[in-house]
């Protein structure tokens, strides 16, 4: 069995082995394009500290952003839908099982009345 | 079609179980509901293999030939056992929510939303 | 009979007496000693898992493999003076049934070894191993059995030990909160299925899925017990708008558990699969009832994701992913029963639908094993889950950080990992069939990604926290069960052809060809 | 038709021990009156000619399981509030 | 309140469908027997037992009987479980 | 409780044993078997264990007993069934009946005054079941009695 034959997939094809050898070798070039620049980076001197216009630098534990902060603004643009859809989450068992019951409510009569 | 009793008894037990399982807040008058329902459908196994003019199906002090089927017996059997199973472990989730919440109410046992 | 021969023969029947007789014993195990108990525990889940293994290989090689109870012979399917109808309880093990066995060996091996030290601090483990093994049973029993009121039992075995074990650490109420409302709902689901296996032995005096199969004519009350398995197994698998259960019992089932509830939650979707495909199949109009599936599976997919994004709770948020990777094995086995009647269309896209669902099961099942183990791992060393309180931990926990950036790259369908294999084949035979489906697949795609990028942020990134300066990595055998679900990740990632020629192929064959199914078991009917 | 009469009573006491035990708001008294529906609906087998369910629902259904609802509600209280 | 409209409308689908099911089958004379004829005719000898319903519960199909016993089984584990004594700090607590 | 009940309960309970052990043990003659016997049985422990009061019956019933039973009933019935193997037949074949041995004579088709000892393997098994449902359900009201008592105290 040959281990490599790429994936048919009826459109197109898949072939992650000669897509890891081009991703491979993508990166040796570019690796190598970047060996040939000129480095101007002097460790030690003040081109190594944080640039925050002059301030001091935070402490560490301050500057991690927490999870709830990230995606605010992504949550803000669906806010509509959001407002929509976690209220129907309401953790009261009853209305779960009232939509499991219209669930299979529906699919009778559509699958009992009009097919 | 009017001697079809059994199951139309069948037909409404579930209603009225599906209808104590969704109405009532009470965890323990839930799973009342759900032993109605289980003994609903119990009902209707052994009513379709109910045979007119059958005898059980024991050779011991059988009659006559006509049995009726024995496999609805044997579903039946599992099937009170399972729910059995069920109520107790229903009660007893009840009885440690009640101690950890303070309530049997399902609209109040809704901590994990969202 | 030699010994080779007495495994291979009995191999369906092993399968489930193995972890059931371990299951019985370990009560009187657990009294000797912790490390008899461990070893005992290990020893079956290893020596099922080679069951598995063997029977898979069998029914790989030599096709659909029976066993039926009590027989004179464990090929007996029908008994020669019955007049042609099966009597017995038979396991039907055809290519779909042993593919679900591989999954279940390989998750169930990997996370026991996991779970052998990451519950190591918890009491009465007893209980524990014996509610896991029973689960395996459960899992075991339902993708191999032929006879539906047998499914039914093994349904409720599985049930019942997936609400003892999520309800396992009570955490002051809430684990039995959510353990109620999946167990309630299951009860619910199981009455249902009882319901329709009373329509079908009141109208054909038959509990074999074979026979049932056979004498299908799609009545009326066919139409209601079709409705009423759909619902309920749908229910059970997850699918939008009945998962409500699923974040609450994912993320308070102890991890190893959780992971395990996916293969559960996959048994489900397996008995759907079988119910449309074997039982109805032709009679039954094929498109209406794919495409309730492909509705199901795209708001699977939507909803499941955009709730995830907004999660605070780590493995709040990975169960919501599971809702809507699990859409996209409806939407891709549902495309194929869709177009199932039709020759032409079957063969341009609706068998490659099939395989990339069938196929994504399985990968599925290995990556978000791998995601709530490694979700396991952190609430193990750290104490929380919530993602706020998290930060930095890649500085001290660089193994874990690896395994959970291969699940993470997985679930997102990033090339090489095996997400991507199966997720192409849906793209693209979904989009022959329908385009907006496919687009919307891949925003689902990119969406993921999204969450995932956010839960790596918070947890592993940042500057190291004081609160966190002294953890250490995950200990040695809860890394190897990560390692185990990481490398086969990799592999099926980089060789994804083999395994869909020798694994998938078969498997959505013997979905679609009910007729060797019911010729497997009441011979060339 | 004559034969019929004790089954078509004992059908409607199944009908009215179930509304009985929707209707009770003392759980306890709900209880009885599931242990009543258990009791007849294990009748109501013995008259399908189904012995053996007949003994286990009267063990089980009648005995078991009305212990352990008494159990539990003497552990979760005795009345139910505020429902509908 | 639209909650309890749609409570009321999918029970009365659901009855409304479980009431067809009840017309449409017979009440005792169930379509085909055939399995169960086997199991009569042929149990007696097959299992040595009387009571037929016996010999379906543990010999035709004892596997059933096998799990449930498991059933059972996973409840005694589960309510032990739910009652066990815990160590202290073994409740992770949220909040 | 009070004193008439508790000796009601001892003067019942043994008649419920004998009652319980009787349907167990004729499961495949008249109607009942394991689970009902068992059932019965398991009924009437939770009669004691009303009776008494939980400290009480916890002196001399222990849960570890119960479990004890519990396990010995599953692994009898998963023994008699794995049994099969050793005479090379398959998983629950009943390779006792119409072997002349113990539960092993052979009936024939029809009505028979029914002889105790036939019936192959299913006695065996009403008796494991029997052991099992026993000790199980008793076990459930035991545990669920605990979860009372520790609440009260």
């Amino acid at each position: 069995m040959d281990l490599t034959a790429p994936v048919l997939t009826g459109y197109g094809i898949w072939a992650p082995v000669a897509w890891l050898a081009a991703f491979v070798a993508a990166t040796i070039v570019v690796y190598l394009l970047w060996k040939t620049g000129e480095s101007s980076y002097k460790k030690g001197t003040e081109q190594g500290r944080p640039y925050l216009s002059g301030n001091a630098e935070p402490e560490k534990g301050a500057v991690h952003i927490r999870a709830s902060n990230l995606y605010w603004g992504f949550l803000q643009a669906l806010k509509g839908y959001y407002d929509a859809i976690v209220p129907i989450h309401t953790g009261v068992l009853t209305d779960y099982m009232i939509w499991f019951v219209a669930v299979t409510a529906m699919l009778l009569v559509v699958i009992g009345v009009l097919s | 079609m009017l001697w079809n009793l059994p199951f139309i008894t069948v037909v409404v037990l579930t209603f009225i179980g599906i209808v104590t399982v969704l109405m009532k807040k009470n965890i323990i008058k839930i799973l009342l509901g759900i032993n109605i329902l289980e003994s609903a459908v119990n009902l209707f196994l052994v009513s379709l293999g109910y045979r007119e003019g059958g005898v059980a199906p024991i050779f011991t002090l059988a009659p006559s030939e006509l049995m009726v089927l024995p496999t609805p017996q044997a579903l039946t059997l599992t099937s009170i056992v399972i729910g059995v199973a069920t109520s107790a472990l229903v009660l007893s989730f009840a009885m440690v929510l009640k101690k950890k919440y303070g309530t049997v109410d399902i609209n109040e046992i809704r901590r994990l939303q969202g | 009979m030699t010994f080779v021969d007495f495994i291979v023969t009995n191999a369906p029947a092993l399968l489930v007496a193995i972890p059931l007789f371990a299951a019985f014993t370990i009560p009187a195990v657990g009294k000797i000693s912790a490390a008899a108990r461990n070893l005992w525990v290990m020893g079956t889940m290893l020596l099922t898992a080679a069951v598995a293994f063997i029977l898979a290989f069998r029914v790989f090689s030599t096709g659909t493999v029976i066993y039926v109870f009590g027989a004179a012979a464990a090929n007996l399917a029908v008994p020669l003076d019955s007049g042609g109808i099966p009597i017995r309880i038979i396991f039907t093990v055809d290519a779909m049934s042993a593919f679900m066995d591989v999954i279940c060996a390989i998750v169930g091996t990997s996370v026991l070894l996991y779970s052998l030290s990451s519950e190591s601090r918890n009491t009465n483990l007893e209980g524990y191993y014996a509610l896991y093994l029973l689960m395996i049973t459960g899992v075991f029993g339902m993708v191999s059995t032929g006879d539906f009121f047998n499914f039914f039992v093994f349904l409720e075995i599985l049930s019942l030990a997936s609400a003892g074990i999520i309800a396992y650490r009570i955490d002051g109420g809430l684990a039995v909160e959510a353990a109620l409302k999946y167990f309630i709902l299951s009860t619910l689901g199981a009455i249902l299925v009882l319901f329709a296996i009373g329509i079908y032995y009141g109208q054909y005096d038959a509990l074999n899925i074979a026979m049932i199969a056979q004498r299908m004519q799609f009545s009326m009350l066919d139409k209601i017990a079709l409705v009423f398995l759909v619902a309920a197994l749908a229910m059970k698998c997850g699918a939008v708008p009945m998962h409500f259960w699923t974040p609450d019992a994912y993320s308070m089932a102890p991890s190893s558990a959780t992971a395990f509830l996916v293969v559960a939650s996959q048994a489900s979707l397996y008995g759907l699969f079988r119910v449309v495909f074997t039982m109805y199949n032709m009679t039954m109009n094929c498109a209406t009832v794919g495409w309730i599936i492909i509705i199901l599976g795209v708001l699977s997919m939507v909803i499941g994701v955009t709730m995830a994004i907004p999660q605070k709770d780590i493995k709040r948020l990975m169960a919501y992913h599971a809702v809507s990777q699990t859409g996209y094995m409806l939407l891709g086995v549902g495309v194929g029963l869709a177009v199932l009647g039709n020759t032409t269309l079957t063969s341009a896209y609706g068998f490659m639908a099939m395989e990339g669902g069938i196929f994504h099961i399985f990968n599925h099942a290995m990556y978000k094993g791998l995601l709530f183990l490694t979700a396991g791992a952190i609430f193990y060393r750290i104490g929380t889950r919530d993602l706020n309180k998290m930060g930095g931990l890649g500085h001290t926990m660089k193994y874990t950080m690896i395994f959970f950036i291969i699940g993470a790259l997985a679930i997102a369908g990033i090339p090489p990992f095996n997400g991507f294999a199966s997720k192409l084949m849906i793209y693209e035979s979904v989009y022959l069939f329908n385009p907006i489906f496919a687009i919307i697949a891949m925003v689902v795609s990119i969406l993921t990604l999204a969450s995932f990028v956010k839960v790596f942020h918070s947890v592993f990134m940042g500057p190291q926290l004081p609160e966190y300066a002294d953890v250490k990595e995950a200990p040695l055998p809860m890394l190897i069960g990560m390692g185990i679900l990481a490398a086969i990740v990799i592999l099926f990632g980089l060789f994804p052809q083999p395994v869909v020629d020798m694994l998938v192929a078969p498997a959505a064959n013997a979905l679609a060809n009910q007729g060797g199914y019911i010729a497997s078991v009441l011979g060339g009917a | 038709m004559i034969e019929q009469i004790p089954q078509i009573l004992v059908l409607l006491g199944l009908i009215v021990s179930a509304v009985l035990t929707y209707y009770f708001k003392d759980l306890l008294a709900a209880t009885l009156a599931a242990g009543l529906f258990s009791f007849l609906i294990s009748l109501e087998f013995y008259i399908l000619q189904a012995p053996d369910v007949a003994i286990s629902q009267a063990a089980i259904g009648a005995g078991l399981t009305t212990a352990i609802l008494i159990i539990a509600i003497r552990a979760t209280g005795r009345y139910e509030e505020g429902s509908s | 309140m639209k909650k309890t409209v749609v409570l009321i409308g999918s029970l009365l689908i659901l009855s409304a469908f479980l009431g067809v099911m009840a017309l449409t089958l017979t009440f005792g004379a169930p379509k085909m027997t055939d399995m169960d004829d086997y199991f009569l005719r042929f149990g007696q000898e097959q299992t040595g037992t009387n009571n037929q319903c016996t010999s379906v519960t543990f010999d035709f199909r004892g596997f059933d009987t096998l799990g449930e016993s498991t059933v059972l089984f996973c409840a005694v584990i589960g309510v032990s479980l739910i009652f066990r004594k815990m160590q202290a700090g073994e409740e992770y607590e949220n909040e | 409780m009070s004193r008439i009940v508790r000796t009601g309960a001892d003067f019942l309970y043994p008649a419920i044993l004998i009652f319980g052990l009787y349907i167990v043990a004729h499961g495949h003659l008249t109607p009942g078997g394991g689970f009902q016997g068992g059932a019965v049985i398991a009924t009437g422990g939770a009669l004691v264990i009303v009776a008494y009061s939980y400290t009480e019956v916890s002196e001399w019933l222990s849960g570890k007993v119960l479990m004890g039973q519990e396990v010995i009933g599953l692994v009898g019935f998963i023994g008699v069934a794995l049994l099969a193997f050793a005479f090379g037949q398959v998983f629950f074949f009943n390779y006792l009946n119409a072997s002349g041995s113990l539960f092993g004579i052979p009936v024939p088709y029809g009505i028979n005054a029914g002889e105790l000892n036939t019936g192959g393997f299913v006695p065996l098994m009403n008796f494991s079941v029997g052991c099992e449902v026993w000790g199980g359900l008793t076990l459930v009201i035991l545990y669920m009695l605990s979860g009372i008592r520790r609440e009260e105290s």
